[in-house]
C-alpha cells in the first residue's frame, strides 16, 4: 500500500476537460458530471453546446424564477440558450450527433478498457439500464472524452483490460480526464499524459488496471487546480 | 370534418385495448399530459407505449408511468429505463422484473429515426450506433463505407399523442423551444395523431414558412390552454 | 374501321378526374396536364394540394405582376398557397408520399398495364429520361390515378397488356380517365366504369389493347362535359 | 474564425478538380447562381454534382448546366435529365450520349433521401420506390413488412452550394416559401457547406424556434444581396 495524493474535485476535473475543447467547437455535454464543463470555457472560445433533446447552444443555468417550462437540457434543468442557438426535432438533433458534426462530447463511465471500449449505460447483473443519447454520443462525435473518478466507490479500477460493465460503444474514447490523471487512447495502449498534483505515475498506475505507455507525462496544468 | 375537439376523453374515446401508442415528451417538456390523464380514465388495456423517457425521476409528474402504474400498459419502446442514482428502482424497471412489462431499450437517435422511418416510408436502415453491444444483439450486422452498421427497423403506431405550443384549425402545429422534441416524428409515424395544443388560432394564423408540421399528419386537436 | 367519337378535351378530362377527389383530401397533381385538375374542385370540398418541391396547400396560379420568385410548384408554375398552406424541404415532402399520407395523387402516363403497372418517365430507346417524383408517387399515394390521352398521336393503344415502355412502378394504378372512358383497375383485370359523351363501349375497346370488363357502364356524368 | 466571406470567388476557391458538390435549388428557386458563377470562373475539371433537376428547360438561366457546357463535370446524380417536351434533347443528355457525363439517374425522394442519409450517418435504407423499374438494376431487394423494398445507399459530398434568404454570421439559416427544397439536406451533407444569402443578420436577429438549418451545418456564408 503506497500513500496516494488527494483526488480532484469535480469542478477540477470540469475546468481540466474544458481546456480541450478548442475554439469554434460544437460540443454535447452528457448528463450529469459532464455538464460542468460548461461553466468553465475560457474567454475568446466559441464553443456552442447542444444537448440532444434539440437544443444547439445550450447557456447557463436559468436564474431562479426565469425558468421557461419549455426550455431544459436533456438531463431535466432549466437552462437558457446562448446567442445564436437554435432548436430542432429529435431526429435532427441526432442527425448532427450520428453524422459526425459534432467536435467532442464529454460523457460520464462506469468503465473504459485499453482499447478504449466504453461502459456507462446499465450495471452488471441489472435488468435493464438507459441508453439514453450516450451510444450514438460515442460512435458519432468525432471525439470522445471520457470524464470520471479514477476508482469506484470501493476503490477498484474504472480503467480496466476488458469492460465487465455492458458495453455503449467499443473501441471509441479518445482522452480520460479522471480526478488524478489525464490519459490518452493511443495505437498502442493508454498513455498516461498528466498527473493532478500530488500524484506520481506509479501512483495512478497503482489504481489502474491495464499498463500505462509512460512516455512524457507532466503535470496538470497550474491553472486548472 | 372539423378535427378540433372539444375535449381529451372525446379525442382519446377510440384508443382501445391492445393498441400501439406513441407519446411526445422529453423530461416533461412537450408531454401530453392531458391526454395522458384522459387516456388513464378511459382505461384500456395492454397498450404498447412509444416513447423516450418513459418512466421515472424527471420532475414531471404526469406521463407515461401513469399508465403503467394503472396496469394499462404491457410494452414500452424506449431509451430510459433507468434515471438518476443508478441504484433506484424505476417504475418501469420494477414492472419489468415483475413480469408485468416488456421493455424494448433502443438507443435515443435510433429511436428518433425509426419513428422518423415509419412516418416517411422508409423500411429499415443501417446505423453504426449500437454496435458491438446489447443493442445490437440479434440484429444483422453489415460493413457500409468501412464502417460496421446494424440494421434497424421502422417503428409506426396505431395513435400518436403529441403536444404543441399553438395549431390552426386545420392541425398546422408550431412547437415551442426544447418541447419540440419527439413530437414532430411521432406526429407522421401514426395512423391517427392527436395534438393536444396550448394556443389554437384560426386558419392563416400561421405563416407557412413557420409551420413544424404540417396538417396533413394531424387528425385531432384539443386545445387545453397552458397547463404547468 | 368504325367510326369514333370526338375525344373529351384536357379540361373537361381534368373535370372528370377532379370528381375522383373528396371532401377533405391531400392530393399531388404531377406535372403537366394532371395540373390542370386544381382548377375543376367544387364548392364545399377541402382539398389540399401538395407540390414535391416543398408545399402543402399549393393556390392558383398567380396573377400576372403578382407572381413571387421564391413561390412555384414543381412545374415551375408561378403559383400562390391556400389558406393553412405550410413549406417543407425535400425530404420533409417525400416523406409525406413516401409515407403514405397522401389520398390521391395524379399522374400523366405514356402506357398503363392492365395489372396497374405505370410507364411514364422515359421513351423507349432514349438515353435518358426524367424520373422527378414520379416513382415516389406512384409507389406511395394511396390512390394513384392516371389522367392521359386513350391513344398515342399516331394512335396507338396507351392502355395495354405489357408495357413496352420503362416502368414507373408496378401494379399502383387504380384509376385511368382518359379522353373517352373512365377505366377502373381490378383484381381480374381492367373495368370499363364509364364512357365519354358520343362513345359506345365497344369502340373504347376497339382502342384499348387488353380486354375491358364490361359489366354496369355508365355515361360519363353530364356535369363534367 | 469568421464564416462570412466577401465574394463566391473566395468562397469557392479551394473546390478542385474532381470534387463531389450538391448543389441546392429545385427549377431555379434556392438555387446558388452567384456561386456557380464564381465556380465557373474557378474552373476545376472532372466535378461530381448531385443535383435535383440538372439540366435544361426550366425559366432559371444559370444552374449546373454552365458547369457543363464549361466541361467542368464528369458525373451528374439527379432526377431529371430530359424536360418539357420528351422529345426535346437536354444539354446534359446530349453530353451523356456523347459520352462527356455520366448520368446515374436517382428518384426525387430517393435522391433526398440518400442525401439525407449522408448528414445523417446513416448508411443505407430500404424504400419501396423504384421496385421493379429500371431504378433498382443491380440493387438488393428484400421484403420487409410485407412489402418489396431495395436497398439505397447515403450520399456525401466534399462541398455544398446552397441558397438561403436570411442568415447570421455564425451561419444559421432561414430558408423562404418552395426555395427551401434540397438546401437544408444538402447543408447537412457535406464536408464544407457554402451559402449564398439573399440578407446577413447580426448573431441573435433570428428566433432559435426559427432556424431551419443550425450553424453546426454551415461553414461559409457569402451575402449576395437579392439576385432575380
Amino acid at each position: 500500500m503506497i500513500i496516494m495524493g488527494e483526488m480532484m474535485s469535480d469542478e477540477i476535473m470540469a475546468r481540466r476537460v474544458a481546456l480541450e475543447l478548442s475554439g469554434d467547437c460544437f460540443v454535447n455535454l452528457g448528463i450529469g458530471m459532464p455538464m460542468l464543463v460548461s461553466n468553465h470555457i475560457g474567454t475568446g472560445k466559441q464553443v456552442m453546446f447542444q444537448a440532444e433533446n434539440g437544443i444547439l447552444g445550450v447557456g447557463p443555468r436559468a436564474e431562479p424564477g426565469m425558468e421557461d417550462k419549455d426550455l431544459g437540457n436533456a438531463g431535466d434543468e432549466h437552462v437558457t440558450v446562448s446567442a445564436g442557438a437554435s432548436f430542432m426535432d429529435s431526429a435532427t438533433a441526432f442527425d448532427m450527433i450520428r453524422g459526425g458534426h459534432l467536435d467532442a462530447t464529454v460523457l460520464g463511465a462506469f468503465q473504459v478498457s485499453e482499447k478504449g471500449d466504453l461502459a456507462n449505460w446499465k450495471l452488471p447483473g441489472r435488468k435493464l439500464g438507459s441508453y439514453g443519447g450516450a451510444m450514438d454520443l460515442a460512435a458519432g462525435a468525432r471525439k470522445v472524452i471520457v470524464m470520471m473518478k479514477h476508482v469506484t466507490n470501493d476503490g477498484l479500477p474504472r480503467i480496466v483490460r476488458e469492460c465487465s460493465y455492458p458495453l455503449t460503444a467499443k473501441n471509441c474514447v479518445s482522452l480520460i480526464v479522471t480526478d488524478i490523471a489525464v490519459i490518452k487512447v493511443v495505437d498502442d495502449g493508454l498513455e498516461l499524459c498528466e498527473t493532478a498534483p500530488g500524484w506520481t505515475p506509479a501512483q495512478v498506475q497503482q489504481l489502474t488496471e491495464p499498463p500505462l505507455i509512460v512516455r512524457n507525462v507532466s503535470s496538470w496544468p497550474l491553472s486548472v487546480s | 370534418m372539423s378535427k378540433v375537439f372539444e375535449s381529451c376523453a372525446e379525442a382519446v374515446a377510440d384508443i382501445e385495448d391492445g393498441a400501439t401508442v406513441m407519446v411526445g415528451g422529453f423530461t416533461g417538456r412537450g408531454t401530453p399530459s392531458q391526454l395522458l390523464l384522459a387516456l388513464r380514465e378511459k382505461g384500456p388495456k395492454n397498450l404498447a407505449i412509444v416513447r423516450n423517457d418513459a418512466s421515472g425521476g424527471w420532475k414531471n409528474p404526469i406521463d407515461v408511468d401513469i399508465l403503467i402504474e394503472a396496469g394499462m400498459v404491457r410494452k414500452v419502446i424506449t431509451c430510459f429505463a433507468v434515471f438518476g442514482s443508478p441504484k433506484k428502482v424505476s417504475l418501469l424497471e420494477r414492472a419489468a422484473m415483475d413480469g408485468l412489462v416488456e421493455v424494448e431499450l433502443v438507443p435515443q437517435g435510433t429511436l428518433a429515426e425509426r419513428i422518423r422511418a415509419g412516418g416517411a416510408g422508409i423500411g429499415a436502415f443501417y446505423t453504426p450506433v449500437g454496435v458491438g453491444t446489447e443493442a445490437a444483439a440479434g440484429k444483422e450486422v453489415r460493413v457500409i463505407g468501412g464502417r460496421e452498421m446494424i440494421l434497424e427497423h421502422a417503428l409506426k403506431a396505431d395513435f400518436s399523442l403529441i403536444k404543441a405550443h399553438r395549431a390552426d384549425t386545420l392541425g398546422n402545429l408550431v412547437y415551442r423551444m426544447s418541447a419540440r422534441n419527439f413530437n414532430p416524428i411521432m406526429a407522421m409515424a401514426s395512423r391517427t395523431t392527436i395534438a393536444e395544443v396550448e394556443n389554437l388560432v384560426d386558419v392563416g394564423g400561421i405563416d407557412p414558412d413557420e409551420v413544424m408540421t404540417p396538417c396533413i399528419f394531424v387528425r385531432r386537436i384539443v386545445p387545453t390552454g397552458k397547463v404547468a
